[in-house]
């Protein structure tokens, strides 16, 4: 039973790690993105389409990508270019994204794909425990395993990842050194969305295998919490996507195990216990928030 | 506006070309002319002083120059050939390096990271080579930083040694230095000076600024003077000019010194406000004021000085009661002795637009800003009862403030300073905390609001001040109390304060 | 926004300044319906004739425009749950779950009571309960806010989640309706307890409600020194903590307040327009509220026309299925562009430096 | 029920017509989209029959309608543009249904899987299925061909008709293997795919080899069994395409002929009166379910075949898989006495489960 709530987080956490970890980009450089819920969306979408018309999930992976990168260019052009409020923007996408799904979603409602299928690796996945917790999944909860690195890596080795922390923790010297704070803001803010669209791509081609209308159901909320109570580092994003993950299986297994609990309760643990995590943490979480990104995370200050 | 320039650079037959040549740049926001057909002219191994009051356009220059802000008119010459001032990768690419008046360092980045910033290295962040180059600069230019330190906990006068490290690694042939000493104690404006001759025996040209006379003396070599965005005096040598001719200059008249004649504090006056034990935590969760004991008599002005960041706003704040206290306590109390209710203090906040200012407002819904009973007219505010305190609060200071439906946004920084020095000053307030309370004030008004707070002081209040210009507090303040990371360093008479003991005390040394 | 001289000129300026909003705003819209155009005839389906059935069956048919005025009812009031707390500066997220809050307390209080109570009786006791809800819901985030520093936009996003779950544990549990066939809904409220319709029209009262709140809202901001506090606030939090204001107080006061009139807009949703409690109750409401808040850019009377806009909007969605065989969710693509064109090009604003 | 008296005719109906009498329009609305592989595809494929078979007839279709008042919109927008004959066909569009039936006394309203009494108007009546007969035949295959015992069923909310199609399928899984257990897993939504597929893989991670479910987009589940090697059980629709190697059996709607036939009468003026006008259930009783076995799979052995085959020709006799004595949950406490059968309209009150069957109804 453990077993099973740990390797469902792992499988489940998948889509909220690349969505968490897109958040934290485009956060990292001072821009909240509420509309990656509508990111997942069209990347799920994006990625089913894909994959559909080329038989291809690798493909897919590339529309859920483009997918969510094109939705959160607007994002980047209203908040980045146009000042427009970041929680009303982001909000506006969600429904922008709704709706196109809808509008373009029907024809693949009852489409068949060849989805990624769980790739055992040899060895690993025997060993005790961790093999089926870790070694026992589609390719790309194996690619989660790569990208959080290559961002860490990225984040604080590169040159790319030092002008966006100095995007979110101060705008006005990348100017002065002659970078622009526009250009690197939207790089974050799309390379952002990218990565949430391929979590959507991994719930509709790798999880799921079906395209439905609002099929994310709350996920990419989730995804946007999680990154503040990782504050901002793509390891803790990890570690927190997989105990999202743990916890949204964790009403299948418990249901599953006939443990006599209410079915409503367990469904609304993940959020639940979201409003915890960041309750304890509280002030802590905030301290380590980019300064740009806490000008607009404290909206009013108390 | 103005009409463009079409003047070319002053030529000088068979004198090689000035390291920079500024002709006729102009520049306005919206109402207020911020530069009108400025000139300015640099040469190698010159430092070249820049003087004019708070809003005199020095800013909107530099950052002219610097590729910040495109002039509405004006053209620029680097060694005597045309160069477009576009973006600063522009300006640092003709070898123009800027170090802003507010820094522009990212403070959750390390020193080396900052400047991997500015240089063009390779993609991948070279810490290790870059730490040791940053070493090798900071020895042969004697600017001591350490690389690995995240800048977050230096202080402002490193911060700035770091800046100046940055443009200078970047190749910077001119350096511009935006009034750096402002937030210096004397010991690291000797110590800024030493790096500045260097620069100067290397070749290299220096824009500084600065209004204070005796470092203009002490550094420049030629100076220029602005006023309300014009040019008062150009390229001229200081030594050629008194003070009070460059005074003169910079304000459009005399001035009269502050008479320093007053009344003694009486040493069995009441205590009005009493801080014991004071330790509070900052911002980011380290400790700010770590014991903080200090008292202030009705009837004294007590002056504090330190360098920024030590822990002056901090201590602003907890006597306020904006802060909470970790330990210790903090009471204001009223002239009768008894402690008081929240707000009977006074209080000039240290940055007014971003402490007093609501965007939008008007001059009048600030006037009612200051945490008492507001006039009340059913639900709702009586605006004409306050309309004529605000009249009444204004012919009393004599700050001339601006007309009441102006919304604060769009005032100036001055103006804006104006309101908020009425406001808290029309009535007698038995504690008076006062940060910086001339800044951005021209020296008429700068004067006038010294005499506010000496009035105050005079019918019994207990002043507090800090300010960064020691010779204000020197002449204003009843003793003056220096603050050093946290703690109170040292507390001098004004009498007998001297400006060198007084820096020693500010950088953490015996006095 | 725009910065104006003193004295005569402003008089003039200020008149060019509305003239150019209203361009603005025709060419934002326009271009909104542009695009909207643009992804409905990517769908083989002639815009000009579904924005030609749109205009005949929905924009000029009295029973359509009743139902689009039912619509804006607990929309309106849904925004105005989000101007509230945004003219102190919070962002509330939240109507969606404070709006099924007020609903299930409504419901909960209606069932207390019985379904034969005096329509006085049922009336005070579920707008009580309703407000009282809604308003503690919000209460929840505005609490988290003060003690643990946690941004108001994401709790109250979570917390509709958890309201939802409350409601679909109530009506699939102890209140779910013996009588409705195994259907997941609750009782439905007593023939007293539900709005009556206005003359002989098929709209309810809730709407007067709307328009007073609205009223009420506008008259606080710019006649009563609670809002003139709250105005500070939202302008800067500082300014007012050292102006003396009792920024926690004010800050709570106006996100529970907020949560007070989404609660409001569950209770007459319920009582006008759904009268029992369904898994889908209110959905969507809390969301449409918001951007229609952000469409009137917070100001209480304008939001009684952008409430009616999106009202109108999501009424076509069934035109639009059903005339052009456009699935239903598509006029969320309408109702983003619009969004967007509005937030991106409505008014001056410099971008971030 | 209502009135019978259709020679009274039109009742209170303004234009003196019978209700939907003389339709020209006709109006459906559903709960999902059209092409679910599910309940709402049924749907789609039951008006396009409609369309066949009254080429005149302008047909308005509106899908993803939820169920709350903007069914009453949707309902009344069909009517305003000129339809007289109107299909709700989700369960929720029940208030709906009957709030547009009094607001338009000379529509038909008819409701897919309600049921209505004497207070219900009269141009308002209901169909349905007694859905849980062929669930029943299909968990006799489940419960022969299981080798854990242990059979999975993934619903979306527990109403009675889930209920009443768990019981069944345990029941009819039981009536060939008694040992077996139903594990039933709630996703609280009738289609969360990322949610549905979290549940399949609890569920086979119990043991369960044998998946079924009650949901309104089938595919993720079947696909899911499929790929992990398990029998599927379908439901709503045949979906056996989409599980070559693991399907077994299932139920699909089939409106076909229901639709055309319900059209007819309305259309002749002769809806009041009619078997319609009420709540009609087809069932394998009256031979005219709408409900029907889907095709077997290729593992299904003949001697199942002919298991399922007996139980039709009973349920035909009028035999109901609710036939007690049959004991609640805990194995104990009969919830069926003795001596007593339920009728459909009984199962469509359904609150508990039967012993066999692990899981928690909310409440
Ligand atoms: N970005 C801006 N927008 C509008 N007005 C500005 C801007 N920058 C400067 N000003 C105005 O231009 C004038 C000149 O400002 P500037 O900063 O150049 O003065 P300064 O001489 O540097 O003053 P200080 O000694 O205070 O630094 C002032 O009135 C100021 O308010
Ligand atoms: N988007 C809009 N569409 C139509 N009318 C509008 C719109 N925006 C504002 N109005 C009209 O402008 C008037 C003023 O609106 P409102 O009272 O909400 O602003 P206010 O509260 O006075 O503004 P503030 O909050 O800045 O004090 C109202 O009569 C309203 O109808
Ligand atoms: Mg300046
Ligand atoms: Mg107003």
């Amino acid at each position: 039973m453990i077993i099973d709530i740990l390797s469902g987080g792992v499988r489940g956490g998948t889509s909220l790690l690349f969505a968490g970890l897109g958040e934290t980009i485009s956060e990292r450089a001072g821009v909240i993105n509420l509309g990656t819920e509508g990111a997942m969306l069209v990347g799920a979408l994006g990625g089913y389409a894909v994959t559909f018309h080329t038989g291809s999930p690798w493909l897919g992976v590339l529309g859920g990508a483009a997918a969510g990168a094109l939705l959160a260019l607007v994002h980047a052009v209203l908040v980045v270019s146009r000042g427009a409020n970041q929680y009303a923007s982001g909000l506006t996408l969600f429904f922008l994204a709704l709706g196109l799904t809808a509008l373009f979603g029907v024809d693949y409602v009852s489409r068949q794909i060849t989805a990624f299928t769980p790739v055992k690796i040899p060895v690993l996945g025997d060993i005790p425990v961790v093999g089926p917790v870790l070694f026992d999944h589609d390719p790309l909860v194996y690619a989660g395993y790569v990208v959080v690195p290559l961002v860490a890596w990225v984040m604080f080795r590169t040159r790319a990842g030092l002008l966006l922390r100095s995007a979110g923790e101060r705008a006005d010297a990348l100017g002065v050194n002659g970078y622009s704070v526009v250009a690197v803001r939207y790089a974050a803010v799309v390379s952002g969305g990218a990565l949430a669209g391929i979590g959507g791509a991994h719930i509709s081609i790798a999880y799921a295998n079906s395209w439905f209308e609002n099929m994310i159901a709350g996920r990419g909320f989730i995804a946007v919490s999680l990154v503040i109570f990782a504050m901002w580092h793509p390891v803790n994003v990890l570690l927190g996507a997989y105990l999202f993950g743990a916890a949204l299986s964790l009403a299948s297994v418990l249901q599953a195990n006939g443990v006599d609990v209410n079915q409503f309760a367990l469904n609304a643990i993940p959020f639940l216990m979201t409003l915890v995590v960041l309750t304890v943490l509280g002030k802590r979480t905030l301290r380590k928030a980019p300064d740009e990104l806490l000008k607009v995370l404290e909206t009013a200050k108390a | 506006m103005t009409a463009p320039s079409h003047r070319r650079p002053p030529s000088r037959i068979g004198a090689p070309p000035a390291l920079l040549d500024v002709v006729g740049f102009t520049k306005s926001f919206g109402d207020v002319h911020a530069n009108t057909d400025v000139d300015l002219s640099v040469q190698r191994g010159e430092v070249h002083a820049l003087a004019g009051e708070n809003g005199a356009g020095k800013s909107t220059l530099l950052k002219m120059i610097f590729g910040v802000y495109e002039p509405d008119a004006g053209r620029m010459f680097v060694d005597g050939q045309p160069v477009t001032p576009g973006n600063p990768a522009h300006a640092r690419a003709l070898g123009i390096g800027m170090v802003f008046q507010d820094l522009r360092l990212v403070p959750a980045l390390t020193v080396a990271e900052n400047v991997a910033l500015s240089l063009r290295t390779g993609f991948r962040l070279r810490m290790d080579g870059l730490v040791r180059r940053i070493e090798e600069a900071s020895r042969s230019y004697g600017l001591d930083v350490d690389p690995r330190a995240q800048v977050r906990t230096l202080s402002i006068g490193e911060r700035q040694r770091v800046e100046i490290l940055k443009t200078l690694m970047a190749g910077a042939r001119l350096v511009i230095l935006d009034e750096p000493t402002s937030v210096l104690a004397p010991q690291e404006v000797q110590s800024l000076f030493e790096v500045v001759e260097r620069l100067k025996a290397e070749g290299l040209g220096v824009v500084i600024v600065t209004h204070k006379l005796n470092e203009v003396r002490a550094i420049a070599d030629r100076m220029t003077i602005l006023r309300r965005g014009e040019v008062v005096l150009n390229a001229v040598a200081p030594a050629d000019y008194t003070d009070g001719a460059l005074i003169e200059a910079m304000v459009g008249r005399a001035v009269a010194p502050l008479p320093r004649q007053r009344r003694p504090v009486d040493p069995a006056g009441r205590t009005l406000l009493a801080l014991s034990d004071v330790r509070t935590d900052g911002d980011r969760g380290y400790e700010a004021l770590k014991g903080i004991d200090l008292d202030v008599r009705a009837g004294e002005l007590v002056g504090i000085a330190g360098v920024a960041g030590s822990g002056q706003r901090e201590l602003f704040e907890v006597v306020l009661g904006l802060r909470p206290l970790t330990s210790g306590h903090v009471e204001v109390r009223d002239v009768d002795g008894v402690p008081a209710r929240p707000r009977v203090a006074a209080a000039i906040p240290e940055d007014p637009v971003a402490d007093s200012v609501v965007p939008g407002l008007s001059v009048l819904q600030h006037m009612v800003l200051d945490g008492r009973e507001v006039p009340r007219k059913g639900v709702g505010v009586d605006w004409a009862e306050v309309g004529r305190r605000t009249a009444e609060a204004d012919a009393k200071v004599g700050l001339d403030i601006a007309a009441p439906r102006r919304t604060l946004s769009g005032l100036s920084g001055g103006n804006i300073q104006r309101v908020v020095l009425t406001r808290e000053l029309s009535t007698f307030s038995p504690v008076v905390v006062a940060a910086y309370p001339s800044r951005g004030l021209d020296i008429a008004n700068a004067r006038r609001t010294q005499e506010v707070l000496l009035e105050q002081r005079a019918a019994g209040a207990a002043v507090l001040m800090v300010s960064e210009d020691l010779e204000e507090l020197i002449s204003m303040a009843d003793r003056i109390v220096v603050m050093h990371d946290g703690h109170v360093a040292g507390v001098v008479a004004a009498a007998d304060a001297d400006r060198m003991a007084l820096g020693r005390l500010m950088l953490g040394g015996a006095a | 926004m725009t910065g104006v001289a003193v004295g005569a000129p402003r008089r003039t300026a200020a008149l060019t300044a509305r003239t150019g909003t209203a361009a603005r705003w025709l060419a934002a819209c326009t271009a909104a319906l542009v695009i909207f155009s643009a992804f409905i005839l990517a769908n083989d389906v002639d815009p000009l004739s579904v924005l030609g059935t749109i205009w005949t069956s929905v924009l000029t048919e009295p029973r359509q425009v009743e139902q689009i005025l039912v619509r804006a009812t607990p929309f309106a009031l849904a925004a105005l749950a989000v101007v509230v707390p945004g003219r102190a500066g919070l962002v509330n997220v939240g109507g969606e779950g404070q709006v099924i809050v007020g609903a299930v307390a409504a419901a909960g209080a209606g069932m207390w009571v019985g379904a034969d109570a005096a329509p006085a009786v049922a009336v005070t006791v579920m707008v009580l309960a309703a407000v009282v809800a809604g308003g503690a819901w919000a209460g929840i985030a505005a609490a988290l806010r003060l003690v643990g520093d946690v941004n108001e936009a994401v709790t109250t996003v979570l917390l509709n989640f958890v309201a939802l779950y409350l409601m679909l544990f109530l009506i699939l549990g102890s209140w779910r309706d013996d009588a409705a066939m195994g259907q997941a809904t609750s009782p439905e409220i007593g023939p007293g307890a539900k709005l009556p319709l206005l003359g002989t029209s098929g709209v309810h009262v809730g709407i007067v409600v709307a328009v007073i709140a609205a009223l009420v809202i506008w008259f606080a901001f710019t006649r009563t020194t609670w809002g003139f506090r709250l105005t500070v606030v939202g302008g800067n939090p500082e300014a007012a903590r050292r102006a003396g204001l009792p920024v926690t107080v004010l800050l709570l006061s106006a996100l529970v307040l907020g949560g007070v009139l989404a609660g409001l807009a569950g209770y007459v949703h319920l009582a006008g327009a759904e009268y029992k409690l369904r898994p889908t109750f209110g959905a969507n409401i809390g969301y449409i509220g918001f951007l229609a808040s952000w469409l009137a850019r917070h100001r209480p009377l304008a939001v009684l026309v952008s409430a009616a806009a999106v009202a109108a909007i999501a009424i076509t969605g069934n035109t639009l299925q059903i005339s052009a065989g456009l699935p239903a969710a598509s006029v969320n693509i309408l109702m983003g562009l619009v969004l967007v064109a509005v937030l991106g090009w409505t008014s001056v604003r410099k971008a971030d430096a | 029920t209502s009135a019978t008296e259709s020679d009274a005719g039109a009742g209170e109906s303004s234009s003196g017509a019978a209700p939907g009498e003389g339709a020209t329009t006709v109006g459906f609305i559903a709960v999902g989209p059209q092409d679910d592989f599910g309940y709402n595809q049924a749907v789609h494929d039951g008006i396009r029959a409609v369309a066949e078979t009254h080429p005149d007839l302008e047909i308005l279709e509106a899908y993803n309608i939820p169920e709350n008042d903007q069914a009453v919109e949707a309902l009344q927008t069909m009517v305003d543009q000129g339809a007289t004959v109107l299909f709700a066909t989700s369960f929720g569009h029940l208030d709906a249904a009957q709030q547009v039936a009094e607001a338009n006394p000379d529509v038909a309203v008819l409701h897919q899987g309600g049921l209505i009494d004497d207070t219900s108007p009269e141009n308002l009546g209901t169909y349905y299925g007694t859905v849980y007969e062929p669930v029943y035949l299909a968990g006799i295959a489940a419960g022969a061909a299981t080798e854990t015992g242990v059979l999975g069923f993934v619903y979306g909310y527990p109403v009675p008709q889930v209920v009443a199609n768990i019981n069944a399928f345990t029941l009819g899984a039981q009536s060939v293997n008694p040992d077996v257990e139903t594990i039933a897993v709630s996703t609280t939504s009738w289609c969360d795919p990322a949610t549905q597929a979290d549940r399949a893989a609890s569920l086979i991670s119990q043991g369960a080899d044998v998946l079924t479910q009650h949901q309104d987009c089938t595919k993720t589940i079947i696909e899911a069994a499929e790929a992990a090697g398990v029998y599927s059980v379908g439901f709503h629709a045949d979906a056996s395409e989409l599980a070559p190697q693991g399907w077994l059996a299932g139920s699909e709607w089939d409106w076909t002929e229901l639709y055309p036939s319900i059209i007819d009468t309305v259309v002749d003026g002769d809806f009041i009166g009619s078997e319609y006008d009420a709540n009609y259930r087809g069932g394998a009783a009256n031979g005219n379910s709408p409900f029907v076995p889907s095709t077997l799979g290729a593992s299904v052995t003949p001697e199942t075949k002919a298991l399922i085959d007996a139980a039709q020709t009973e349920l035909e006799s009028g035999w109901t898989p609710f036939t007690g004595p049959i004991m609640g949950q805990d194995g104990a406490t009969p919830v069926i006495p003795e001596g007593t059968a339920l009728t459909s309209d009984d199962a469509d009150q359904m609150d508990y489960f039967v012993a066999g069957v692990t899981g928690n109804l909310a409440g």
